[in-house]
């Protein structure tokens, strides 16, 4: 689908427009990132600025263990034991942070989670125990230079291995899947798995009460629910996915650094996330984050073979380039001034349109207007041929 | 089933709920009293959303006396203390129907589940069907609860209090802003459920009051001033003055402002 | 002219339709009650006439001036003044603070809490305290006084008794009989004694359209003409 | 992967000076012989000045080697550059100066564009991620610059016979400006800050050990966050600790304030490190203009005791036919003369045009291997200028020493900013410049 | 050792230069707040454009000092000019806040406050990029303090002053004083006029105050208004303080702060800002202290803020001043 595109007569705008292979793979674990924020914010109203945390956990637990720097666990640990690792310590870490956030509420909660991440982002800055450079964050060093397996621990048959570089290159009928590609769907899988995990919860017991918990806190515990325990559990929940999330991230990437892990700006980048997807839709933040991916990447992929400014300046052609407009300033000039390296002008521009004209977000715009039962398998339907 | 011992509450200065002694049995209490008495207090007392100054709180369950005075309101309502709010308090916007069914969860141990889907719990759905008819809300079951009108919204309120099977129910003023005609309804609504369960009722409505009590205890300022059946309290001075002396439908045809004066004084630091 | 006339009122939250065309008329120095059965569209009329939910349909006209498309703010500043149904107290604000908020000049905020206290004196003790924190009656009377120490000239009353102690009845009887000497009312209200005792006129309502209207002197509380509408 | 014709921009800088008529079409099997090189640099964003200069740099090597005019500034993309009978297919990638986006861009241009080696990396958190995680993994070879930690290649993490670096790195720095001030000033003691991070890290603990060795007391060594801004107090210690000499391992982000503060208290220590690149030198010049008045006079900044500092390379440094070639076709090329790392990412390019012709092939690890232990023939800092250690593949190179002088009119348009180095002090032979094989800091052996 | 410091820190001229360093702060502090609190502490709006408005109110102020003064202009003429440009930058802010409001903040009250921190984050964005772009344009570093713009500030400002044993900055006396000037006319303006009144009614139930008269609308556009104009004003003051400078990296180093101070304030509560502002600038300038003589870790700076905030949400859940919430009748 993407190489038929890809060769096809459009393929300039094709090239423009669609993300890169390697892009959809980042949409995947962030996009589950941002799925288990909006999981605990958008489900019990609970606004978890300090997010980031758990999926830095995740990450910097899948890289530790390969490098031998967790205790008990070699290099050699199961990519799905590791991932399951970070996942718990993260719980645990939800728990401790919980136990104390919890009695707030609004943007006090927002607050002082923001406030333990930012001090978990410091100290993991200066922590000389997890990389040499503890400020730019580790990587998977030669302990573990072969690829992450995601699979079946221990039957080889039923694993795969990830990364760009690492992954396994698959043969299927008449093409080969490359590397990146095989990331693409075991990550995919691994993702969906998650998304229905919590799409269960959601749809539990459980879940109604996180439902009531936003929708009228005071009311909930009337009736007879300890809410501080259920928001406790949803947290502890929503840790180990975003967990997962950074151990997958970090399984693809090979390497991580604070500040595309623990910073409060990735969290950021998940609340956007599920607010252009839908707050409260789960699987919309997926398609949020897709879309914002695909803007940013649409925008800012000056010279790398597609986005707008390389397509600009092929449409235009040299000579409408080199015109002048005004002294000595050429429209060339002109675009780049406006476009080179300012995607976040027009990023910015989108959100402010997005909030203005598409409130409900595109997931939940769209159950609104395709109403209940349809819009509930749209998702899972679109997820399968979203390439 | 359920008693207070010098249940007191003090906010800043001011005593809003005096050393209470009072016990309710399986019966149908009324709770009347100035605006500012104390009842709401009280109640929030009872549900251990508010804490006591003062004095103990005791549930009766299997017989014996069970102290739950700093019980925390989930406690005491998965204790079987229900209650609805005078100032409406539901889920705004969920659906009518999913107010009650939540409430009526509460009550199982399988809230907690988180893997299984709330479809395979017909019975919480059923029965949140069933008390919804009771109070004549299931034509608008699949509505948003914010979209309902005052009244309508009056009785979701009993609805929710109703779920989960009550071991004892507090009903704070539930007829406040219900139309005369659906008044009737719901005293008949309450007289149906004093069958089953121990009530302890707020209202303002004397005509509802004084017909389906068994009993009536008058907080004044705080304080217990009367406690017995309908009539006795009804012909209490102390009642008449601190309460009841209301409106009389063409009073305001005289010049009654000297009565208005009468009352400042009793008013006093209710 | 009537001082408010409303015309073939049509008015929809979304979709549904609640007003099918609402006829209405109030006479200055009237005080008209307006009684119907729960949900019948009796708050969306108050609502519909100051603007805060516009109606697709029909005329309002207050004092010969239209005020269909006028902001809310607008059609209070018309003299027009509100006591909701839910009180909606400022809860965060101190009693004395709800009422200043209620009074436009600031060189009548003395006559105006001293109006407000005379009517309900429990606010005055309580004036410097939350009014989020006041009992739920307290809260009625002082969403009252909030409405009668503004400077209107037609006051819509949403069920001011509600939750209101029987003498506590009494005296918001008093005080809004007192205050219909200069103010015209349009009053809802569920004891149809004290509304009929209040009004002078009465309109039903029922299923979004004014269905019966007339002189309160001439029926009771349970006249016929209630029955059939109040009754399910 | 598809065609790269369809997708590939043409590069807009066909002003007829070069001779990339080649680029796009050819594809590659011409008559000549191709090198594709994948160029990290950043092209957009608040640090493009240092992808600026680097590239620049990079290119006029290039455009050396083959007798051309440097193409002007192709921003990223594609562009095709010819020397002798080899074609350079360049694809340059924009790393926004981070290390996230360098990775993907490295991964990419390996992965998708088959590249035959890596070039560039501005910033040593850049460069350790690349080579850990791209270069090591994918076993390319890289020309690294201008990243300038002396880690890279002293660390066995880093360092590997995939890594080679011409620019020159903090160490250096350290060794000549060093010993200069050791040997030459009457500075007997000095105080060492550094931002907390690689590079200040690097500063500070290459300083330590040189200024240890040449019996200067280290009386103190702060680190702080980079920007940290409230300087009077941490300067107040130094001036408390007896500080005859301090020195501040800092980028523009931190240094104008901690300047500011030096020049706005009076201390009695001179400051002294590393010469910067244009951009400090003009924030810096600002920063004595606003303090000390204007107009700048040489008088005034030696009161000021700034300087002296090393540099690694400025125009006005080195005579010789080279170089003046260099300033020349650079300055009207672009404009600006060439900065601090313009000579080493030349000396990069010039390397691996001769390591393409020494051993005749265009593979990678040809071009590695050849590079072991090369002299480069054709540099900014003379002919030999530098040359490649068999032990670590960092290459040494000459350094000077100067002291910071009002900018002359000659070079007002093209340098820009209110200070320049001034003549140089002293020179540092290549020799004495780099970490030696047998120095415990070296933990590179190859 | 700690102890030897702590004998050091407690010693009159160490201690009074903390706290004059530490008021200073505080000063800065409620200056950037001050804003921030107005808007999201009393209409619950959270702009996170406010630290790139403070940064934009830093480049102008920056201009108008940097195209009026010159080499020979005179100490006094130039603090005049200062005052003049925070002046002019309040105003044009305050117009630029109007203008934002109306247009895209307004259609945003009723919607949950996360919409508006996706829209005050992407106005964010728009901002900073603009800034950069324009700076490209006159070649100004955009990660640096403008240099020109501080190098008109008056030399007497550089320079240190004896308070008895205390040495202080004319600069930090300064600063003192515009944020004691700030506080007492916010004070004014909150207590002085209805908008106060207006302002809390109407972000607690829009419709019921627009019901009393109260043109909700327009109290909310002059609130937020002021509140920009404010922002801006702050950044003209730290364009001169070499700590702040006028840079873009600003608006985030101002952002932060200013919310922490409004949340361990209170919301809507001014008081509650004020005093947070003293209690966070104080903490500031002793952990600087305590940073530059005893304490080597890099990270201790950035973590002060943050501490604060925890602790003091752990020990009042609801900030300093912040009103509990009503429990339910
Ligand atoms: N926000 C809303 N959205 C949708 N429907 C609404 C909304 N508010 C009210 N309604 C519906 O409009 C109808 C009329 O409501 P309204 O509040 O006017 O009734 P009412 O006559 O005042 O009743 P009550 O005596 O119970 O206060 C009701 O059916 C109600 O459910
Ligand atoms: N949190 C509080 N802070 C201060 N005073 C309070 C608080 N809560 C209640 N009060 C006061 O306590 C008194 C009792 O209030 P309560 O709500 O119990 O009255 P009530 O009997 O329910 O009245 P009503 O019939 O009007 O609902 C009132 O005067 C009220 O103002
Ligand atoms: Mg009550
Ligand atoms: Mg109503």
């Amino acid at each position: 689908m993407y190489h038929t595109l890809l060769n096809s007569p459009v393929s300039a705008e094709t090239q423009m427009l669609l993300p890169t292979v390697e892009t959809m793979v980042g949409v995947l674990y962030f996009g589950l990132f941002a799925i288990s924020f909006d999981f605990i914010s958008g489900y019990t109203g609970y606004l978890s600025f300090g997010h980031a945390v758990f999926y830095g956990t995740g990450a910097y637990t899948v890289i530790l263990i390969a490098n031998g720097k967790l205790p008990l666990l070699g290099p050699g640990t199961p990519f799905m034991l590791s991932l399951l690792v970070g996942g718990l310590i993260a719980v645990v870490l939800a728990i401790l942070v919980g136990l104390v956030s919890f009695r707030l509420s609004g943007v006090y909660f927002a607050m002082i989670t923001l406030g333990f991440a930012q001090v978990f982002y410091v100290f993991v800055r200066g922590w000389d125990y997890v990389a040499t450079n503890p400020r730019d964050g580790p990587a998977v060093g030669p302990s573990h230079a072969e690829g992450f397996q995601i699979g079946a621990p221990g039957i080889d048959q039923l694993s795969l291995s990830i990364g760009v570089l690492t992954g396994d290159e698959v043969a299927l009928l008449e093409s080969t899947l490359s590397g990146t590609e095989v990331s693409y769907y075991m990550i995919g899988l691994v993702v969906l798995a998650c998304y229905f995990a919590m799409q269960r919860v959601i749809h539990s017991p459980f879940g109604r009460v996180m439902i009531a918990i936003r929708e009228n806190e005071e009311r909930a515990v009337a009736i007879g629910y300890n809410t501080y325990l259920y928001k406790l559990g949803a947290f502890a929940i929503s840790g180990f996915f975003a967990a997962v999330a950074g151990g997958l991230f970090a399984g693809f990437k090979r390497s991580a650094s604070p500040e595309n892990s623990f910073y409060f700006l990735v969290t950021g980048d998940a609340l956007l996330a599920s607010i252009i997807g839908g707050f409260g839709t789960l699987a919309g933040s997926l398609y949020g984050h897709l879309f914002d991916e695909t803007v940013r990447e649409f925008l800012s992929k000056a010279g790398q073979g597609g986005g707008l400014l390389p397509y600009l300046r092929a449409l235009l052609g040299q000579e409408t380039l080199d015109a002048t407009l005004v002294g000595d300033t050429t429209i060339g000039g002109l675009i780049d001034l406006l476009l080179n390296g300012h995607a976040s002008l027009y990023v910015g521009l989108v959100f402010v349109l997005f909030v203005l004209y598409v409130p409900d977000g595109l997931l939940g715009t769209l159950r609104e207007r395709l109403g209940g039962t349809f819009a509930e398998a749209l998702p899972a339907k679109l997820w399968g041929d979203s390439e | 089933m359920l008693r207070t011992q010098g249940l007191t509450r003090e906010f800043g200065g001011l005593t809003a709920v005096d050393s209470v002694d009072f016990e309710l049995d399986a019966e149908l209490c009324s709770l009347i009293g100035p605006n500012g008495a104390g009842k709401t207090t009280f109640f929030n007392l009872l549900t251990g959303t508010l804490s006591p100054t003062e004095g103990t709180v005791e549930l009766r369950r299997d017989g014996a006396w069970q102290d739950i005075t700093d019980a925390s309101p989930h406690e005491t309502a998965s204790k079987g203390i229900h209650r609805s709010y005078q100032v409406t308090n539901v889920f705004p916007n969920s659906t009518v129907l999913e107010n009650v069914r939540v409430a009526e969860q509460a009550h199982s141990d399988d809230a907690t589940t988180f893997w299984r889907n709330v479809d395979h719990y017909d019975e919480f759905t059923e029965r949140a069907h069933e008390i919804l008819d009771r109070v004549g809300l299931s034509h608008r079951a699949e509505d948003l609860a914010s979209t309902l009108s005052h009244g309508a919204k009056r009785k979701l309120e009993v609805a929710i209090a109703l779920a989960g099977d009550p071991a004892i129910l507090l009903l704070d003023e539930p007829n406040a802003g219900v139309s005369s005609e659906s008044v009737d309804e719901i005293r008949a609504l309450i007289e149906a459920v004093a069958e089953d369960y121990p009530v302890l009722l707020v209202e303002h409505n004397m005509d509802i009051v004084m017909g389906v009590s068994d009993r009536v205890v008058v907080l004044h300022q705080g304080a217990v001033i009367a406690d017995g059946p309908p009539a006795e309290v009804r012909a209490n001075p102390d009642v008449q003055s601190a309460y009841l002396g209301g409106y009389e439908p063409g009073s305001l045809d005289d010049d009654t402002t000297a009565a208005g004066s009468d009352r400042d004084s009793e008013e006093g630091t209710a | 002219m009537s001082l408010l006339e409303l015309d073939g009122v049509h008015t929809y939250y979304g979709d549904s339709h609640i007003l099918e065309g609402v006829d209405l008329a109030v006479e200055k120095g009237e005080v008209v009650a307006l009684a119907g059965r729960n949900g019948v569209g009796k708050t969306t009329t108050l609502r519909t006439i100051l603007q805060l939910t516009p109606p697709r349909e029909g005329s309002i006209t207050f004092r010969d001036e239209s005020l269909v498309g006028l902001e809310t703010h607008e059609v209070a500043s018309r003299g027009l003044g509100w006591i909701p149904e839910d009180r909606r107290i400022f809860g965060q604000l101190t009693v004395e603070e709800n009422l200043r908020a209620a009074i436009p000049d600031p060189d009548d905020v003395r006559d105006g809490l001293r109006l407000a206290f005379d009517s309900f004196p429990i606010l005055e003790e309580r004036r410097g305290q939350d009014a989020g924190t006041l009992s739920g009656g307290q809260q009625q009377m002082l969403a009252i006084a909030r409405g009668l120490v503004g400077d209107n000239d037609l006051l819509l009353v949403d069920e001011p008794s509600e939750g209101l102690a029987p003498q506590i009845v009494a005296d918001v009887a008093e005080a809004l009989s007192k205050a219909s000497e200069d103010v015209t009312m349009l009053l809802v209200e569920q004891n149809l004694p004290l509304a009929l005792d209040l009004a002078d006129r009465f309109y039903i309502l029922d299923k979004g359209r004014v269905v019966d209207d007339g002189e309160t002197a001439a029926v009771t509380a349970d006249d016929e003409r209630f029955r059939r509408y109040l009754s399910a | 992967v598809s065609d790269d014709s369809s997708m590939t921009e043409q590069d807009d800088s066909d002003g007829g000076t070069t001779d990339s008529g080649t680029n796009g079409e050819s594809g590659g099997s011409g008559s000549a012989q191709t090198v594709s090189i994948g160029v990290l640099q950043p092209r957009a964003g608040d640090l493009k000045y240092y992808g600026d200069q680097s590239l620049w740099g990079f290119l006029s090597g290039l455009a050396y080697k083959g007798d051309t005019d440097p193409p002007t500034d192709p921003g990223s993309g594609e562009i095709t550059i010819t020397a002798g009978d080899t074609e350079y297919r360049l694809l340059i990638r924009d790393t926004e100066f981070s290390a996230d986006t360098a990775q993907t861009a490295a991964t990419n241009l390996v992965e998708n564009e088959d590249v035959d080696m890596l070039a560039g990396c501005a910033s040593s958190a850049v460069a350790s991620r690349v080579v850990t995680t791209v270069v090591n993994q994918a076993q390319i070879p890289i020309m690294l610059g201008p990243a300038a930690s002396a880690d890279i290649t002293s660390n066995s993490d880093t360092c590997s016979d995939l890594v080679y670096r011409a620019s020159e790195n903090t160490a250096m720095d350290a060794r000549s400006g060093g010993k200069y001030v050791a040997r030459e000033t009457d500075v007997s003691s000095v105080y060492l800050f550094g931002a907390d991070y690689s590079f200040g890290r690097a500063v500070v603990n290459n300083y330590r050990d040189v200024l240890e060795a040449e019996g200067v007391d280290i009386v103190g060594e702060r680190f702080v966050e980079q920007g940290y801004a409230e300087w009077e107090g941490l300067l107040d210690n130094a001036e408390e600790a007896g500080a005859e000499g301090v020195v501040g391992g800092f980028t523009v982000a931190t240094l104008p304030a901690m300047f500011n503060a030096f020049l706005s208290g009076e201390y009695s220590y001179r400051v002294f490190g590393g010469f910067a690149t244009r951009i400090t030198n003009s924030v810096v010049g600002g920063t004595m203009q606003s303090v000390l008045g204007e107009p700048l006079t040489a008088e005034k900044i030696r009161d000021s005791q700034l300087g002296p500092f090393t540099t690694r390379y400025h125009w006005n440094q080195y005579d010789n036919p080279i170089n003046d070639a260099f300033v020349d076709s650079y300055t009207s090329a672009y404009g600006v003369v060439p900065d601090l790392f313009s000579a080493g990412t030349f000396t990069g390019a010039s390397a691996i045009h001769q390591a393409v012709q020494e051993s005749g092939s265009t593979e990678g690890s040809d071009i590695a291997d050849a590079l072991k232990g090369m002299t480069v023939t054709d540099t900014p800092k003379g002919e030999n200028g530098y040359t490649f250690q068999e032990y670590n593949n960092q290459a040494r190179s000459a350094m000077t020493v100067a002291n910071p002088i009002p900018t002359t009119d000659e070079w007002a348009d093209s340098w820009g900013a209110a200070i320049m180095p001034g003549d140089p002090l002293a020179r540092i032979s290549a020799d004495e410049t780099t970490i030696p094989q047998d120095s415990d800091q070296m933990g590179c052996s190859l | 050792m700690i102890v030897e410091a702590l004998a050091e820190f407690l010693t009159l001229g160490e201690l009074g230069g903390v706290i004059v360093n530490g008021l200073a702060k505080s000063a800065l502090y409620v200056m950037i707040a001050s804003g921030l609190t107005l808007i999201f502490g009393l209409m619950g709006v959270l702009n996170f454009a406010h630290g790139s408005l403070t940064m934009v109110g830093a480049y102008l102020g920056g201009l108008l000092m940097v195209v009026t003064v010159t080499g020979g202009t005179a100490p006094l003429t130039r603090l005049g000019l200062f005052f003049l440009a925070i002046a002019v930058v309040f105003a044009l802010l305050t117009v630029l806040g109007g203008a934002i409001e109306t247009t895209i903040i307004r259609p945003l009250y009723d919607r949950p406050p996360i919409y508006q921190i996706l829209l005050t984050f992407g106005l964010t964005l728009v901002i900073e990029e603009v800034v950069r772009i324009v700076l490209g344009v006159y070649d100004l570093q955009p990660l640096s303090d403008w240099q020109a713009a501080l190098a008109t500030k008056p030399q007497f400002l550089r320079e240190p002053v004896a308070l008895g044993p205390v040495s202080a900055g004319w600069m930090s006396l300064f600063q003192i004083l515009l944020g004691t000037i700030t506080v007492v006319g916010i004070w004014a303006f909150l207590t002085k006029t209805r908008y106060g009144l207006y302002i809390r009614a109407g972000s607690e139930d829009t419709e019921m105050a627009s019901a009393l008269g109260i043109d909700v609308r327009q109290v909310f556009t002059v609130v937020f208004a002021l509140g920009i104009g404010l922002a801006g004003a702050a950044g003209t003051l730290l364009m001169w303080d070499p700590t702040w400078g006028a840079s873009v990296p600003l608006a985030a180093e101002t952002l932060l702060p200013a919310f922490i101070v409004v949340i361990v304030g209170g919301l809507g509560t001014f008081r509650g800002t004020v005093v947070a502002a003293l209690v966070v600038g104080m903490a500031d300038a002793v952990t600087t202290w305590w940073f530059q003589n005893v304490i080597e870790f890099t990270g201790l700076p950035e973590l002060v803020l943050f501490l604060v905030l925890v602790v003091t949400l752990i020990v009042r859940p609801q900030g300093l001043f912040g009103v509990e919430e009503v429990g339910g009748h």
